[in-house]
């Protein structure tokens, strides 16, 4: 029966993308005319059946009166190290305001960056240090000889910069981004 | 071809439907197809009349024209004057060759673009799935690869917006004294690290009014010193401080 | 091998989660020690071919050097019309054969932009930036030193691209544009 497997592969489709529990009226809705209720659970069975089977790393929830797909909880580790594993290869909007006042701004002490940021940075600034994009360059002589920070060989590197008088003008990023363009 | 942009009748409307162009070389490309000629023997006097017909047209209906489609109005009648002119066997080039390349150039263009629309409109319907993930331990969104020197300077732009909102101007904090003889030497050594320093927004940023105009002081004595160089490209824009090369003369810093 | 059908559990569950590519690093690092590339890469296969079945509603893509779990095109009715009418904005013709510029002669300048389009560039280039389709790559050492732009990852995504190399070849679009017009 094509039909079954059809509307199943369907409703895959739309739990899949839903991010929350889909009711079975929202389903039959959108299966369309002709299209029983009693067809589109057959279908919700068959998707919850085949996840059963070993080799299926997601499985057929039935949750506040609907349906939705979910991993399974054996993988929650996996998952959360993966997440891990990926914070660790991005930046945060903090990292890259951080970053934007080294760069624009080196060398600078921590108390100057938490300043122009009007936050405590020292967190996000060992992760950049971590990350190799930023290097402790000396120490400022004023009291308390804070460390100074600027941005390293990779950051120039990553960046495709020759050296830091090829960071853009100001005048330069409002000519591509256009006004009022800094939100993403 | 459609006579409202080349037939040279005046529409009833503005609002006709109009091909629109994406250019001159769009036009002059939809001209050459329109006479089923090649490319590589363009009838350059049929070709340039039906141009400005075209952009005459264009005008008629209260088109904006760019100035491009006007430059190459001026550059097609050049060519179309050079053609009449008798060549030398054999040394001058065609006239029309550079005009052609940029045509096949142009044409390749419009076909790879054709082939991006072509991808995305295969695409319909393949959505990334959402799940309910566990939630992730930091607040990171952006890919460090996709991020680039704009986005940096964008940060930059966000925090000084911040900064500056957040700091109204009755802003005070500790007197500390500040040596222009020290502020010399910091700011000489940071404008020979950048190249090209911006003065105006670190002196704007400086915690301290106080510092901020002894760094002044320092930048003009480091001017007078002949030892950097300022740049304004126009009023209330940025000041740059680049280094001319002539090393600081220590002895000449009085301690004020 | 019940450890091949375990590891591509936990892929999926990761798939599922990133919705964006993963990259197969990541992957083999989250699986941990003792755990080839090339077992998590038969793994990845084992759940793109499960997916390939009659009767699933996704697939597995394999886009920007990574791999993503997605739906299938098949089902555009269906999701559109469960998720409301939200077609992605269209690339206008502008931003298509800027785009088209700038992903065959990367990096490339907006002065160069402008000569092969004939018309003034800036403002698309500005909104497939803002798009996140294309970023800056440095500068070119010439005089200006103007910016140079390249497509970005999420490029890639968007156009279902492995890597640019997938890019149709400049000999294949040819043929494509055809016409007659390209004779020497």
């Amino acid at each position: 029966m094509p039909e079954l497997k059809h509307l199943a592969a369907m409703v895959e489709a739309i739990l899949a993308v839903a991010g929350e529990p889909v009711m079975l009226d929202a389903l039959v809705a959108v299966a369309g005319q002709g299209v029983e209720p009693g067809q589109v659970e057959e279908a919700i069975e068959f998707v919850r059946l085949r996840h059963e089977g070993e080799g299926s790393g997601l499985q057929v929830e039935h949750v506040a009166g609907g349906w939705r797909l979910a991993t399974r909880s054996e993988h929650e580790w996996a998952l959360r190290e993966y997440l891990g594993y990926r914070a660790r290869a991005r930046l945060s909007q903090a990292a890259l305001e951080t970053l934007a006042v080294i760069a624009y701004r080196q060398p600078i002490t921590m108390p100057e960056i938490n300043f122009l940021r009007g936050v405590n940075s020292a967190a996000v600034v060992r992760t950049l240090v971590e990350r190799k994009l930023v290097v402790v360059a000396g120490r400022k002589q004023v009291v308390g000889t804070p460390l100074l920070y600027r941005t390293s060989k990779e950051f120039l590197v990553h960046f495709g910069l020759r050296d830091l008088s090829a960071l853009p003008t100001p005048e330069e990023v409002e000519q591509v981004s256009g006004e009022g363009a800094s939100e993403p | 071809m459609d006579p409202a942009v080349v037939g040279g009748e005046a529409p009833l409307r503005p609002s006709v439907v109009l091909p629109v162009f994406e250019g001159p070389l769009d036009l002059l490309l939809h001209l050459v197809r329109e006479e089923k000629v090649s490319i590589w023997d363009i009838p350059i006097a049929r070709i340039c009349a039906q141009y400005h017909e075209a952009l005459r047209a264009m005008e008629e209906m209260d088109l904006e024209i760019a100035g491009e489609y006007l430059v190459y109005a001026a550059w097609l009648l050049l060519i179309k004057s050079r053609l009449l002119l008798p060549r030398h066997e054999g040394e001058e080039k065609d006239p029309r060759q550079e005009l052609v390349e940029r045509l096949v150039e142009y044409e390749k263009v419009k076909a790879a673009a054709a082939e991006l629309a072509g991808l995305v409109e295969m695409r319909r319907g393949v959505e990334a799935v959402r799940f309910a993930a566990p939630p992730a331990p930091e607040d990171v969104e952006l890919d460090l690869e996709d991020v680039d020197v704009l986005a940096l300077s964008r940060a930059l732009r966000q925090v000084l917006e911040r900064h500056v909102r957040e700091h109204p101007q009755t802003l005070q904090l500790e007197p500390i004294r500040f040596s222009v003889r020290e502020k010399i030497i910091e700011l000489f050594d940071l404008i020979r690290r950048q190249r090209s320093f911006p003065l105006l927004s670190h002196l704007l940023t400086r915690p301290d009014r106080l510092e901020s105009v002894t760094l002044l002081l320092a930048a003009l004595e480091l001017v007078r010193l002949g030892t950097a160089r300022s740049h304004q490209r126009r009023p209330f824009a940025e000041i740059y401080l680049t280094p001319t090369g002539t090393a600081l003369p220590m002895d000449a810093l009085t301690d004020a």
